[in-house]
Formats: C-alpha cells, structure tokens, sequence
C-alpha cells in the first residue's frame, strides 16, 4: 500500500504550501508560546491531518498558516509559502493563482484578495460561522461580488446554485436563514462557500465535531469526493484520530505547540515512533479490536 | 407570523394595563377635581356667590359619577375613550383634553422622535466604530459619554440655554417657533419650517447629548462580543472587505440588543424631554404634563399619561416591526 | 458474578415535550415507551445519537424531569417525587453530568460540592466526620492529598480533576446507582479513560449499578455489560456489550457502527470514493 | 471567586475614587460645616475664604447645603435603588428561575412596566401620593420620593437578571444541585445568586444613578422631597432662585456637577463590573493592544536586525 | 415659572375689588404704523383659547384690553374713579340705588351699538346679579339703573370697578356662562383679537374705540412657562413689558432699554387658621403664640433675602400708606416691627403659659408649639420666606415646619381651613378705604366652619370676632368719615391684637418695559395706573396710554 501511494507522484510530489519553522505567541501574562517551530509541507490534493488535544496548538496553527490570528496572538516567526498552480490549466483571469506567495508578507488588500481565494477555511463552529441574520444567498454571493466583482448576478446565482448541488444541499435553501438549517446542513453550506472559488488549500478545523456521528460520516465522505473531484489539498484538524487514520494521506501529531511526529497515516498507526503518539492511539479503545487498556478488559485479565 | 401575533397580543395586554391603571389611579387617590375647579372659580367671582346651576354643571362634567359602581365606571370610562374622549381639563376649563394634546403631541412627537432617532444612530454608528476599533484610543471615548449621561437634562438644558442662547445668542431661547414672526401660529410654509427647525435645535441637542452616550456603550459592548464570533471571524477568512464585515456581519448582529432595548431607551428619553420641554417652554405634551401635575388636573394628567405611553408603545410597536426585519430568527421562532 | 441486591428499573418509560411556537405547540416524543433495568455492580450502556433520547431519560431517573408516563422503580417500588421519599431516593440513585464545567458551580470550593450532598444526606454527622468522609471521597476519587485539593475551586482544576470531583459528589451520599450521562465526552481524549476507569472502579469496589449513557460505541462497548441503542426515543436494539456491536442486527446500528471511526479501515474510504468517481472522471473539468 | 471581582485599572479606579470621595464628602462635610438652613450668612456671596462655595439667595452656605444635599441624594439613590433591586430580584429570579406561567406572568407585567414611560408614571403617582391625605409628611419625604422612584424603575434590571438566571437555570451545575437534594431556596442563593453578583451590583448602581437622575428630575418638576435637602432641591431651589439669571454659578454649578460625577462615577464602576459579567469587553481591546504592541516590537526587531 | 400662575390668581382678586376711575384722555392716534408691543403678562404655554370675561382661565387681554367696567379706579391713587363706559354715577343716601350715565355713542367692537341696555344686561346676567339685587333698568339709552336691598356703599368699586360689560346682542344667547370659551370676543375696549394660537396671541386697536384707536396697533402676549426666559427675553430685546419676578433688576435695566416700576400694594402674611371654635387645629388658634410670632420674625432679614429687598414695610392695620393715611387711628399699627425681639416673643408665651421643654421648644400641657406653614411649590419668594420664618422661629422656641405643595393643594386647603399656617397674599383694597380689606378678610360673614368654603368674603383665617364684624357693619352704612374713621379705629385694635394674619412684607410688584421704543408709561411722578400687565382694567389703560417712539 505504502508503496503504491508513494509512486502516485501528480499527488504527493508538487507541494502546495510550505510551513517553515512557525512559531505563534499569546500575549497574555505571562506570554504562551502556542506554537513553536512547526514546519511541514502540504501537497497538492493531499489531506494532511493534524491531530492533538485541545491547548495543543493545532487551531492556532491553522489561524497562523491563514493570517487569521485573533488577539493577543502572534506570530512570532516563521515562513508560510504559498505554491504557484504550476501546471494546472485554472480560469485564466487569476494572475496570482500562478504566483508564488510569502503568506506571512501579505498586508492590506492583498492579504485580503488572498483569502479565501486561494486558502479557505471551514471552522469549528458549524452552528456559528454563518452570519444569523443573512441569508444563505446573501453569504455565497458576498464571496464572489467581493473577490469577483465582474461576475454578473445571474452567473453567481447559477454558481451558488451549483455549489449547493455540489455539497448535496437543496439548491433551494438559498432562501433559507442559517437558523432554518440543520447543523450538517449548515455545515455543507459553509464548506461549498469554501469551495467557492476553488481554492488550493482547504483547512478545516474540526469541521464535523459538533455533528452526529452517522451525519459526520456523510459530511466526511463528502469532503473526500469533493477533493477527489476537484483536487484542493486539505488540513484535517481534529483530536479524533481514529478518524484521521481513517481519512488522511500524511498526520502530524502536535502537542504543546510542537509537531511531536509527522508520517503517513499507516506509519502513524502501525508503527508510531512517539510515545504521545502511542499514548494517544491507546486513548481510543478499539471498536472491533481487542479491549486494550480497559478495566473491564482488566477485570477479564484478573479472572483469567 | 406567529411573532407578530405574539407581540400584537403583548401590546394589546400592555395598552388595556396601561389604560386600566390610569383608570384605577385617581380612584384610588382621592382628590376632587370639581371641587379644585370650583375653587377657583369662586376666587375668580371675588368673593361672590356661585350660582348651583353652575355647580352642579362643573360637577357633571368634573365629578365623579354618582351611584355607580366601580364596574360600570369602568365600562364607561372605555366608552369614553373608544370615543376619543379623555374629559375636560380643569386648568384650562372648558379645553377638551382631547384638544389641548392634539395641539402639543405633533412638537413632542417630531421634536423626541427626531433626537431619539438622531441619537440612536449615533451611538449606534459610534458604538459600532469604537468597537470595531476596540483596543485602540477610542475605547477612551466611552466612558466620556457616560459623564454627559449622567448630567440631568434640564440642567444641561439651563446652561445650554445660558451660554449659547442668552449669552452667544446663537439660538432662540423659548418656544416651539419665532412667535413673533408667525403670530398666528403655525402655517404651511418653508420659513415656518425653518423657525420650527432652529428652535429645535438646542432641545434636541440637549436629547441627545444626554441619551446617545447610553447607545454609543450598549453598542460599543455588543460590537466587542459580535467581533469575537465565529461568523465574523469567517467574514473575514472570506476576504470580505473591512467595511463590509463591519456593517453586514459585526454590525449588524451586535445593534439587535439595541433595537430590542429601544422600548427602554425610549421610555428614559421620553422622561428627559419632559423635563426638557419646561426648560425650553417647547409647546409639547411634557409641558401638559407638568401643569396638569402642579394644577392637580387630573383629567389633563391621565390623557397625557395615557396618550405618551400609546405612543411610546407604537414607537416599540415599530421598533418589534423593524426588529423582525432585522433579525430573521425572531419571525419563525416566537 | 455478584448477587444480584438491589435494581433500578425504568418501566415504559415515556416523555413528551410541548414545543411552543406562538399559539400553538407541538408535541415532540423524546423518549417513547422505554424500559430496562439497572442491576446493582453491572452497568448498562445507553447509546444513541443527539436527540434520541437518551439524555432524556438519564433526567428521568435523576427526578430532574417527570416522564409523562411509565414509572421508575426502585427495587421494585414505585419512586417518590417530593418529599422525605425523594431525599432517600436522591441518596441512593446519583447523577455524573456530561461537561465538569458546568456542572460545577464556580463561586464554590471544590469541599463545598462534595460535603453538601454528605450534610444533606446525613445530617447525623459532626463537621468532623464530614471533613473526614470528604477527604475519604476526594482520596478515592484519586484527587490526593484531598487538604490541597478540598479548598479550590473548579476553575484551578484541570477538566479531568473536574470530572473526578463531579464523580466524589455523587458518592458523596452513599449512592447505589449512579447515572452516567457522557461522563467523558467533554474531556481531552487521553484523560477519558483515566476518568472512565476510575469509574469502573469504583463500581466494582462500591457494587454500584450504573447507567453509562455515551454516543461513543467504542467506550460503551468496553465498558459495559449490557448495550442499549436508542433511535428517536425508542431502544431499536439491546443486548451484551460486545453481541451489538460487533453483531448489530438492526440498520440503524449497523449506521452507527458503519459510522463510527475505525482506524482499521485505514484508506478504505478514499480508495472507495476514487472507485466510485472513476468513471466520471469528466465531471471534474465540468464544475471546476 | 477572583473572576466575580472587578480587575482594578484606571477606569475602575477614577470610579471607586470619585464615589469615595462623594460618600465621604456628604458624610464628613455636614458634620463640620454650618448648619445648610442658616440664613445667617449675607446672601448670594461669591466664593471666598468665609464660604468656599459662596452663599445662596437666603444667605445658606452653599458647601454647607451642597454636602447634606449630596448626603440626601445618596440617601435617595441608594435606597430607591436597593427597593428597586428588591423587586427586580423579585421578578426577575423567580420568573427565570420558575419559568413556565409564572415566568409569563411575571414578564408580561415586567414588560408593561418597562414600556409604560417611567417619569410620566412616576409624575403621576407622585402627585396622586403626595396629594393622598393621611400620609401627612410622609408624602413628600425623601423616602416616599425614594419608594415611588424604586416601584417604578425596576423593570430593566428585572428583565436582565431574569435572562441571566434562565440561563444559570438551565446550567448543570443547578441541575446537580437538585440530585444532590438541595431545596428550591437553598438552589437560588446558594447556587444562582452568588454567581449573579457582579450583575446585582451593576443593577443596584444603575438604580441608583437612575434613583439620584430621577430625583434631580423629579425636584425640578416641584415634585420632589420637601423639608429635606437633596441635590435635587439645591438645584430646583437655584433655578427657582434665578441663579442663572444672577450669575451665582457658584450656587447652581456645584449640585450638578456632583450629579454627574456621581453618575459617572458610578457608572465607572459598572464598566468594571460590565467586564466581569462579559470578560470579552476587557479582553477582547486589551487582545488587540497586546497584539498591536508585539507585532510592534517584532518589526522594531527586524528592522534593527 | 409658578410665580407666573401666582400672578393669575392675584389679577383675578385684584380685578373683584377694583376701584372706579375715569379713562384719562387717550391721544388721538398717528396713522404711523409701528412696533408690534411684546407682553408676558405671566401666562404658560399653551394659551387657552378663552376670552370669557367670566372664566378664570381667560387669557389677559380679556380684561382690560377687550372687555371694560365702567370706571376705573386707580389702586395707586386716592383721585375718583375716571370713567370708561361709564360717564358719570351717584349713589342715593342710603346707597341702595345706583345710578350710571354712559358715554354717548359708544360702539361695540363688531359695530353694533353700545347703551345702557347692554350695562343692565350685564348686571343681571350669570354671577353678577348679586343676591341683593332687585333690579337692573335702563330708562334711556345712556342711564342706568340699579336697584338693590341694601346699602353698596362699599361694594362700589366691585360693581363699577370690576363689573366688565358685555353685549346683550351676544351673551343673551348664551345660558352656561361658566363653561363658554367666547372664542370671538365683543368687547368696547381699545383693543380687538386679531389672531389666536397657544403660543402667543395679538390684539390689534379697535378702530370703534370711543376714544379713537390707540398709538400702539398691535399688542402680542406671549407664553412662557419660566421667569427665567421672561428675563432672558427682557435682556435679549425679544419682550417689551412683563410684569415678573427678578431679584436683581439692575441685570434687565442695565441695558437702557427697559425701565422698571415697583408699586408694593398687597400685604404677604402669615394666615393661620385661628378659630378653635370653627374647627382649626393647632396651637396657632392661640393667639399668644400668633403675637409670638408676630414678635419673633426678623421682617428685615427676610424682605432682603427672600423678597430681594424689593417689599415694602407691612402694617398690622392693612392699610396701604401713605394712601390710606388717614384711616390710621393709631400710629403703633403704623408699621410691624422690622427686627426681632424673642425676648418678648418668649414673655408672651410663658405669660400665656408656655414654658421651654427639654428640646428648646415651648410647650403647654404637654402640647409642643409645633406647626406647619406651606407655601406652593415654585413660588420662590414665598417658599424662601417659609424657610427664613422656621429658622427665626426655632431660634425662638416655636417649631414651625415649612412645606411646599402644589398650587391646587394651597388653594382648596386655604379656602376649607385645612391648613396651620400659610403664606399667604392679601389683594389690596383698591380704593383708598379698608373697608375690603376689612369684610373680605376679617368679618365672620366672609368665613365657615373648617371643612366647607365660605359662601363669600375670603376669611380664610376664620377670624370671628362680635366688635369687629359690629364696626364693619357700622362703617358700610355710611358715608361719614368720622364715623367710619371710629369704626375702622375698633377693627384695628382687635386685628392687630388678634393677629388671624400676621403682616410680613407689602409685595414687590416689579414691571419691566420697553422704553426705548415705547412711551407713556406710568412712573412714580405719573402713577396713572399700575404698569402690570396681568392687572385687569389697568393694563388696558396703560396700553391706550402708549406711544411708539417715532424713529
């Protein structure tokens, strides 16, 4: 298997953003280095999950890596890369999808232009990233009146309607306010406004950890197909690594701020070199394995 | 559909106690209005006897009716009102209730509404400007305000009449408009406007320099929270520009407390025009009011009392109106 | 297998909420018609997803809520809502709530949580048999030395030392059954089985029956002996731990345990989604 | 219990400074200061080394009459706020905690109250009161004052404490503390009202700041307390007085400016205690600061590198 | 700005005990248009819409301006009567029949004719026929006659001073006099409406005035609801004439423009409800602790401080000096005491059986000398004085508790005997004889039993005292100025003695107005009329006196 993947090389050859040696502090009292040198790279339509528990860091690696940090963060150093789509026949008309950006560079418009356009996110809070009192409509279309302000109406209609298919949402739900939608729904919303303008990268923090597990499941699939389709590269983040396990080309564990071990999903699971990394993997019992380091599997241990 | 049925039922509830408490007061106070009216008419006949007829016609119009009970009372005081009845003033014996607050309501009405209005959307604006720029100088502003919030109107109202007015001579010191030019009182012209317009301006200012600081830190404070949320944060993943985030997304959502809050507000500025309008002698219904409270009329009182909160009502009325058109949550889920 | 002393059992269980939305209300079935029981020293897992129910009924048998019919019975008797009855029913059957931060008061001491219920339930004692028998919970709750931990208050602990005092109350009044509701799923994942752990424990050394109610089928499966899935307020499926799981019999727990991670099935799904797009390979230029 | 507690900073610190030194100056200065209905003074001196704050119209000592008026100010303030607390801790912890009818009863009547406009109201009850025979001084004491400017101005507090308990309600810690066997009573102040604390403090002020504005108001209208000096009085006496007309500032400027420092004082004091029930509304602009400030100093770094 | 409702009240009184006067002669008036005239003749927004002669909420110009008795009885003067409507009158010897000649060829302001059928109407019509009235005729078209049951000597002033006559041709019609807003006043004054809204209203000159129409053509009253803007207007040139209240005048006549005219006239007292045996309570029925008082108040202190310096000297024989000098019968109630003496307020009391309890106040049989004296909200002067009398008092040993109340709760109070002591203002006679001052204010027939109003008079102290009433009796049914001289001398001993009003000050009235623009206004050389614009019948003889200054 390892092998196969490996000689896959239009996927895990041509990276697509490069994170060199990034630190992130909070400045709160006393100063919390949140992030300390983490540096990994990301490859074209690859999904690179990042795993750790909460405080770990991962968050504000991803608000770094997309120029989002909230106050008192900051980041303190450290080269954030974005990759020219070399070779790639996109719509002509985005000159900078070509280039090569200095992420941490960016200031004003053009980090503004940036965003979303060749980065996007989809965070946590599914229930709360969708502005209540817009709707739907309004939301999709803010994206590309704002970053395509040549689009005319009817086209952006026909696309939001389109991404809304994409994602399995009832293209009909344009009308709909966040509130009439449910969580997975409005979860769908938010990752075809990320979608929106075909972006390189997709981060996605936690994205189905508020759902339902049967819900979470679709959600994931869906993801998967979409990136199989159209070929973004993902940051998986979420402390559920069974899951990434499951879903992910390459896993880089963190933990107090560091990047404790970085490897392909198989070698994460089979043959993790850390001892976080193993501590972690026995955090979660096995649903069809062995019973591990339960007390209960203890109590059987005993009475045998 | 059903938020609207909800908060039509709550005014409906709110105008009966409204109407019924003023009903009930005076009832429950003693104090004779005929008898205070009679008074004076004495006094004004020097000394000379009145006749009964006039006496018996005072008490029939002042009086309290007679051999009926409590209930029927009720029943007719609704009748009365139904049809735009609210009695005759005993001040200003034989006015009309009616009348006398037809003639003050349209002042108070344009002269409140306009600086409610104006400072709403000033601290609104303001509000969301200082907190969108938390962090920064501006947070210092706020509690700048709170001072000016905390001067009594009418004594900001006497030295602003003192120093701009009297000493600068920059506004005209009484009244609703130039007597002087428009003897005849008001007329459909651009320059009665204009008289109108300018002795406005310093009870209006008054209004506002004494209410906006209220708005300006409610939505300073809710601006703060909103800018934290996710879906702002996502406005600007979204790469939206600055102001947009700032008037759709921020915004937006931190000045619904503000319009549900409306109701309160409107009830505290109300109570400072009042006081306003007897600085500036500004012919509104504040002005009504205070005579009605010092002349003991009580018939004048409880029409102003009644007609200021019906109006405060349909001023929330319409602020729940706008709310819902603000906040779509609140249409689909009472 | 330990003799069977005492049961807790929920008999036809049924909840109905009115939901109101102006005028009228509708009528939503969080729990319908549900019985089991809960046999002292074993535990039952309740698992199901959000809104299926299970919350509901771990209400239930907290006397937090009052089904709208069905009984709760406590060896065999039907339980009190008010009253003395109620306090010697609260002494016996206790709760552990899903999130220890909420479940704490944040103006009171970590002593205060867990010497209320012991003051409650045994008026009897002197403050100095209290402070013994706090120090005694807080010991086996593995929070020790108790002296530095009794005088806290929740913010300066950790989430997990959280979830143990949350545990030590509900000892606290000498409790027979404590009812479990997702005692672990707000806990970062390497504490969660410390946590759960303790728990069974606990059981074991306390002979407590106990009702753990978890969305998480891995967990429940480990940690329980008898397994109940709920489906919109119904139990679809019950039996021995590890029969439901790796036997399901009814779709909706074959959904769950399809749903469920596993990292056995490592690149399963993407190789199955590149299956299932291959033949429409076209389609990518055609949105993009 | 350090998170219930305002942070100290300079906002705070003016506030708490500013109402000290009120409080202390209407509870020292009567005691050394003449007696503020001595008209033994020449009238309407101008501010000198005999009378600080000069005299008014009857010859009163201004400083005199402003430090017991400020002291019956407080007075009002405080109590009219504390009834008005007591009513909405009333409705609004019982309705928020109760819920169901008594939480719609109770509301409906919070809201009637809270847009039915206060002053009219209080006009209104104010002259029925204050003409009700048999009440004799009473009526127009500065507690009656006090009374029926606390019946009429709790409904805000009550509607923010009830939204504020309806949540602690549903918190689970009110839950365990049912299972743990704790009463009803025992739950609202053992559980929720401590937890409320900053905010009754914060409604309490308001009270008073609204109870004192409210007063002022109410004295200017020829409806405040008689026989006994409030700031309120000081200042209907002044305009009544033709102080402005005079040019006696001295006897007009001070019971104002005492008004606002009070209330803005006060009102200082509910900023800290604003970001104690929010922490966001002090955390969020100092983020922002310390943001600012690092990025600041990593440029100067660099740049100097 | 209630100093402005107080000053309705007293036009109003002021106007029922009006003395005659003859119209001096008015200039025959230029073509020359000029200035519009500006009053605040005291009235707060919103002006009522009220010309009814008989209302008490009518607005000023009502009286005086439109509407006119048939003399006019200069209050500052001890002259006759000049005459208005009225040409000449005489009484018959036992003063039951009046006669009136009218001036010839008078009009009413809407053309129609003006006779002395339009004067009997009047008398016979609503609360003017008296109760001792037999008849009112008019024999020819410029006599009048009425005929009553008793002696009016004294009520001459009221029936010829303060009687405004109406046409016939328009109140005839009209039944329910009390409740009519007479929106289009007819009257025979120099002035007619000319338009109406509540914020001001303008009375322009009445060509049909029999005098020709007057020099000043437009006349506006304003609504202001504070003193405080009637003073900013005054200084500001906004305002011309204004009859009000300002302590230091110096800051309005500084300027040049507006001159300024204070005729004290009306006593401000002490009322305190002295009869026991009608019903008062309180120790203020006795009348030891009433001479207490009247010995304790430093008058001085509080005509500087509360009256801003602008009252004159009260006497305890209410007589207006030096007009009324000869009705003095003895020089010792020429004038109260102006500074205190408590050493004899104290021997009064203690002779009376007072003695000093623990707490520094008198008592008797266990009964502290503890009372209470309002005075109405708003009213400056009166409330100030409220004040400075309980201080003075409490220096003294006497608590007296001073409380303001709404105008409504003086006014009933007083009139019921509900009250312990008030401040309280007495109108003036306005003839130069006390005789008003006497019945309306201390004859039993002018007061009641607390709990009811008097029929008529305006004994609100319900003083009661047989030789008094006996003297004032005596001194209605004659003309003869010894006799009456003696009568007056008995009623001054006992109400001086007595005390049911204790005298305080004699009230500023302070006019302002505009001389720079305007002449012809009264002056102490010239006291033609009291230059108050509330004043009835005298403001519109100042106004037919004015001239714009030509520029």
């Amino acid at each position: 298997m390892i092998v196969e993947r490996a000689a896959e090389p239009d996927l895990t050859v041509q990276p697509v953003l490069t994170v060199e040696d990034v630190s992130i502090r909070y400045e709160v009292d006393p100063p919390v280095d949140a992030v300390r040198g983490v540096s990994f790279t990301l490859h074209r339509g690859e999904i690179l999950g990042l795993a750790g528990e909460s405080g770990c860091g991962k968050t504000t690696l991803a608000y770094g890596i997309t120029r989002l940090l909230k106050p008192p963060a900051v980041m303190t150093g450290g080269r954030v890369v974005l990759h020219g789509r070399a070779g790639r026949d996109a719509g002509g008309d985005q000159d900078d999808d070509e280039a090569t950006t200095d992420v941490v560079a960016l200031t004003g418009e053009e980090l503004r232009r940036f965003r979303w356009d060749r980065v996007s996110i989809v965070f946590q809070g599914s229930m709360n990233s969708l502005n209540p009192v817009m709707t739907v409509r309004d939301q999709l279309h803010d994206v590309f009146t704002t970053h395509r302000p040549g689009m005319r109406r009817r086209v952006r209609e026909q696309r939001c309607r389109e991404l809304l298919e994409l994602v399995g949402v009832d293209p009909a739900r344009l009308a709909s306010f966040p509130h009439q939608l449910s969580g997975g729904m409005r979860q769908r919303v938010m990752i075809a406004m990320a979608l929106a303008l075909d972006p390189q990268v997709m981060v996605m923090d936690e994205p189905t950890t508020a759902l339902d597990v049967v819900v979470q499941r679709s959600i994931i699939r869906e993801i998967m197909v979409l990136r199989e389709r159209l070929g973004f590269a993902v940051i998986f983040i979420t402390h559920d690594l069974p899951l990434l396990i499951e879903i992910s080309d390459r896993i880089a564990v963190m933990r107090d701020g560091e990047v404790v071990e970085l490897g392909t999903a198989e070698q994460i699971y089979r043959a993790p070199q850390a001892d976080y990394t193993k501590q972690l993997l026995a955090s979660f019992p096995s649903l069809s394995g062995t019973r591990g380091g339960f007390v209960r599997g203890r109590e059987e241990v005993l009475g045998a | 559909m059903a938020f609207y049925l909800r908060r039509t039922a709550f005014y409906a509830v709110t105008v009966w106690a409204a109407v019924s408490l003023n009903f009930l007061l005076p009832r429950l106070l003693p104090g004779d209005p005929a008898a205070i009216m009679i008074g004076k008419l004495r006094r004004a006949s020097g000394g000379r006897p009145l006749s009964p007829e006039v006496i018996a016609s005072i008490n029939a119009v002042l009086g309290p009716p007679k051999g009926t009970s409590l209930w029927e009372q009720y029943l007719i005081y609704w009748g009365r009102l139904l049809h735009g009845d609210l009695g005759i003033s005993s001040t200003r014996y034989p006015a009309r209730v009616v009348d006398l607050i037809a003639a003050a309501l349209p002042w108070t009405v344009v002269l409140v509404g306009t600086a409610t209005v104006l400072s709403f959307v000033l601290g609104i604006v303001a509000g969301a400007w200082v907190g969108w720029r938390r962090g920064t100088w501006l947070d210092h502003l706020v509690p700048v305000t709170t001072v000016l919030q905390s001067i009594p109107y009418f004594w900001l109202a006497l030295v602003l009449v003192a120093v701009l007015a009297v000493q600068l001579g920059m506004f005209p010191i009484v009244g609703g408009y130039d007597v002087f030019d428009f003897p005849a009182g008001p007329e459909a012209s651009w320059a009665f406007l204009v008289s109108a317009f300018t002795h406005a301006i310093l009870p209006a200012v008054t209004i506002v320099i004494s209410s906006v600081g209220g708005w300006l830190l409610g939505m300073r404070n809710m601006m703060v929270a909103t800018m934290s949320e996710d879906y702002v944060v996502t406005a600007q993943a979204k790469g939206l520009r600055p102001s947009r985030v700032r008037s759709r997304y921020a915004a937006r959502n931190a000045a619904i407390p503000s319009l549900a809050g409306f109701g309160i507000a409107l009830g505290f500025v109300v109570a400072g025009s009042i006081v306003t309008e007897q600085v500036f002698s500004y012919p509104g219904v504040g002005r009504l009011m205070i005579q009605a409270v010092s002349g003991l009329d009580y018939s004048l009182m409880q029409g102003v009392f009644l007609v200021i909160t019906l109006t405060v009502l349909a001023a929330n009325f319409v602020m729940d109106l706008l709310y819902g058109l603000i906040d779509p949550r609140v249409r689909t889920h009472a | 297998m330990t003799p069977v002393d005492g049961v807790l059992s929920a008999s036809h269980l049924v909840k109905t909420f009115r939901l109101r939305s102006g005028l009228r209300s509708t009528p939503v079935h969080a729990v319908k018609n549900v019985s089991f029981e809960v046999v002292r020293g074993r535990t039952v897992a309740l698992v199901g997803e959000s809104g299926s129910g299970k919350s509901t009924i771990a209400r239930i048998l907290a006397k937090l809520e009052t089904p709208t019919s069905g009984q709760v019975l406590l060896d065999g008797v039907p339980t009190p809502t008010r009253g003395r009855a109620l306090a010697e029913y609260r002494r016996r059957v206790q709760m552990v709530f899903q999130d220890p931060f909420a479940s704490l008061n944040p103006f009171h001491s970590v002593a205060h949580h867990v010497e209320r219920p012991v003051r409650i339930h045994h008026p009897e004692l002197t403050s100095a048999q209290v402070a013994a028998r706090v120090r005694d919970l807080l010991d086996r709750v593995q929070l020790s030395p108790a002296d530095r931990f009794a005088s806290r208050r929740p913010h300066e602990l950790s989430g997990g030392q959280r979830q143990r005092v949350a545990i030590a109350r509900a000892l606290a009044p000498g409790a027979q059954y404590v009812v479990a509701d997702e005692p672990v799923s707000m806990l970062d994942v390497s504490i969660r089985l410390g946590v759960l752990n303790l728990l069974a424990d606990l059981q074991r050394e306390q002979h407590l029956g106990v009702l753990y109610i978890t969305h998480d089928l891995a967990t429940a499966r480990h940690f329980s002996d008898e397994l109940l899935v709920m489906y919109r307020g119904d139990v679809v499926e019950r039996g021995p731990a590890d029969d439901v799981i790796l036997r399901p019999q009814h779709p909706y727990t074959q959904a769950l345990r399809e749903a469920a991670a596993d990292p056995e099935r490592l690149g399963a799904l993407r190789d199955e989604v590149r299956r299932s797009l291959r033949p429409l390979g076209q389609e990518r230029s055609a949105s993009a | 219990m350090r998170e219930l507690m305002p942070r100290w900073d300079g906002k705070l610190a003016i506030g708490v400074a500013t109402v000290a030194l009120i409080t202390v100056f209407a509870l020292v200065v009567p005691l050394l200061a003449q007696d503020p209905r001595s008209s033994a003074n020449p009238a309407l001196l101008p501010p000198g080394p005999g009378h600080w704050l000069g005299t008014t119209k009857l010859g009163n000592d201004v400083l005199a009459q402003l430090a017991v008026g400020t002291r019956g100010s407080l007075f009002v303030g405080v109590l009219g706020g504390l009834v008005s607390l007591v009513l909405a801790l009333f409705f609004g912890i019982l309705a928020g905690y109760i819920g169901g009818v008594v939480d719609e009863v109770l509301m409906l009547l919070t809201n009637i109250n809270l847009v039915i406009p206060g002053l009219p109201l209080v006009m209104v009850i104010a002259a029925y009161v204050q003409n009700a025979p048999g009440l004799g001084s009473l009526a127009r004491s500065s507690l009656m004052v006090a009374l029926v400017l606390g019946v009429t101005g709790w409904a805000g507090s009550a509607v923010v404490l009830r939204a504020q308990a309806r949540s602690l309600r549903t918190r689970e810690y009110v839950a365990a503390a049912r299972v743990a066997g704790e009463g009803t009573l025992r739950i609202i102040c053992v559980e929720i009202l401590p937890n409320l604390v900053p905010l009754i403090a914060a409604q309490l002020i308001y009270g008073v700041i609204f109870t004192v504005l409210g007063e002022a108001g109410l004295s200017y209208l020829g409806l405040g307390p008689t026989g006994s000096i409030t700031l309120g009085t000081m200042l209907n006496d002044a305009q009544t007085g033709q102080a402005v007309g005079t040019g006696a500032w001295w006897w007009f400027v001070p019971p104002g400016t005492i008004i606002a420092a009070l209330g803005a004082g006060l009102s200082l004091v509910n900023f800290a205690l604003d970001e104690v029930v929010d922490p966001r509304l002090r955390q969020a602009p100092q983020a922002v600061r310390r943001q600012r400030r690092s990025r600041a100093a990593i440029t100067r770094e660099e740049a100097s590198a | 700005m209630r100093r402005a409702l107080r000053t309705t009240t007293a036009l109003i009184t002021a106007g029922a005990l009006a003395l005659s006067g003859a119209l001096a002669s008015c200039s025959s008036s230029s073509a020359d248009r000029s200035g519009v005239l500006r009053v605040w003749a005291g009235e707060s927004t919103p002006f009522n819409d009220n010309f009814n002669p008989f209302s008490p909420d009518a607005v000023f110009a009502t009286f005086g301006a439109i509407y006119e008795p048939l003399f006019f009885y200069n209050q500052l003067s001890s002259d006759p009567p000049t005459g208005m409507i009225g040409q000449s009158f005489e009484i018959n010897g036992d003063g039951t029949v009046i006669t009136v000649k009218i001036k010839p060829d008078l009009q009413w302001s809407d053309g129609q004719p003006l006779t002395a059928d339009d004067v009997a109407f009047t008398f016979g019509y609503g609360p003017n026929k008296s109760p001792q009235m037999v008849s009112a005729t008019a024999p020819d078209a410029t006599t009048v006659v009425l005929t009553y049951n008793a002696p009016q000597f004294t009520a001459e002033s009221l029936i010829l001073g303060s009687t405004t006559i109406i046409p016939k041709h328009v109140w005839s019609s009209i039944t329910d006099y009390a409740s009519q807003t007479n929106e289009k006043p007819v009257g025979s004054g120099p002035y007619v409406l000319d338009s109406f809204s509540d914020a001001a209203y303008t009375i322009k000159a009445n060509p049909k005035f029999r005098d020709g129409e007057p020099a000043v053509k437009e006349v506006q009253y304003l609504a202001l609801d504070a003193n405080q803007s009637g003073q900013d207007l005054l200084t500001t040139d906004k305002l011309d004439w204004s009859g009000q209240f300002i302590a230091n005048p110096d800051s309005v006549t500084a300027g040049g423009r507006i001159g300024t005219a204070n005729f004290q006239q009306d006593p401000t007292v002490i009322m305190a409800c002295s009869n026991a045996d009608l019903g008062c309570k309180g120790p203020q029925t006795d009348p030891a602790v009433r001479q207490a008082i009247n010995l304790l108040l430093d008058r001085d202190e509080i005509a500087k401080k509360a009256f801003a310096g602008l009252t004159a000297k009260g006497n305890p024989a209410f007589l207006l000096l030096p007009r009324d000098q000869q009705w003095l019968a003895d020089p010792a109630t020429g004038e109260s005491p102006q500074s205190p003496n408590i050493a004899a307020a104290q021997k009064v009391l203690e002779d009376a059986g007072y003695a000093k309890g623990s707490d520094g106040i008198y008592a008797k049989d266990g009964v502290p000398l503890d009372m209470t004296i309002v005075s109405p909200d708003g009213w400056t002067d009166y409330n100030d004085a409220d004040k400075l009398i309980s201080e003075q008092a409490a220096a003294a040993g006497i608590r007296i508790e001073a409380r303001t109340v709404s105008d409504a709760e003086y006014y009933t109070p007083a009139s019921t005997g509900d009250y312990q002591l008030m401040l309280w203002g007495l109108t003036q006679s306005l003839v130069a004889d006390p005789y008003s001052n006497y019945h309306e204010y201390f004859a039993s027939s002018g007061t009641a039993e607390v709990g009811t109003a008097p029929p008529s008079g305006q004994n609100f102290a319900r003083y009661s005292n047989p030789e008094v009433d006996a003297a004032v009796t005596a001194a209605a049914a004659t003309q003869d100025v010894a006799a009456k001289q003696a009568a007056y001398a008995t009623v001054q001993q006992h109400i001086a003695a007595d005390l049911p009003y204790i005298p305080v000050v004699v009230n500023a009235s302070q006019a302002f107005f505009d001389t720079k623009d305007f002449t012809g206004w009264p002056s102490v050389e010239d006291p033609y009329a009291d230059p108050l614009p509330y004043l009835s019948t005298a403001s519109g003889v100042v106004l037919a006196h004015l001239k714009p200054v030509q520029k």
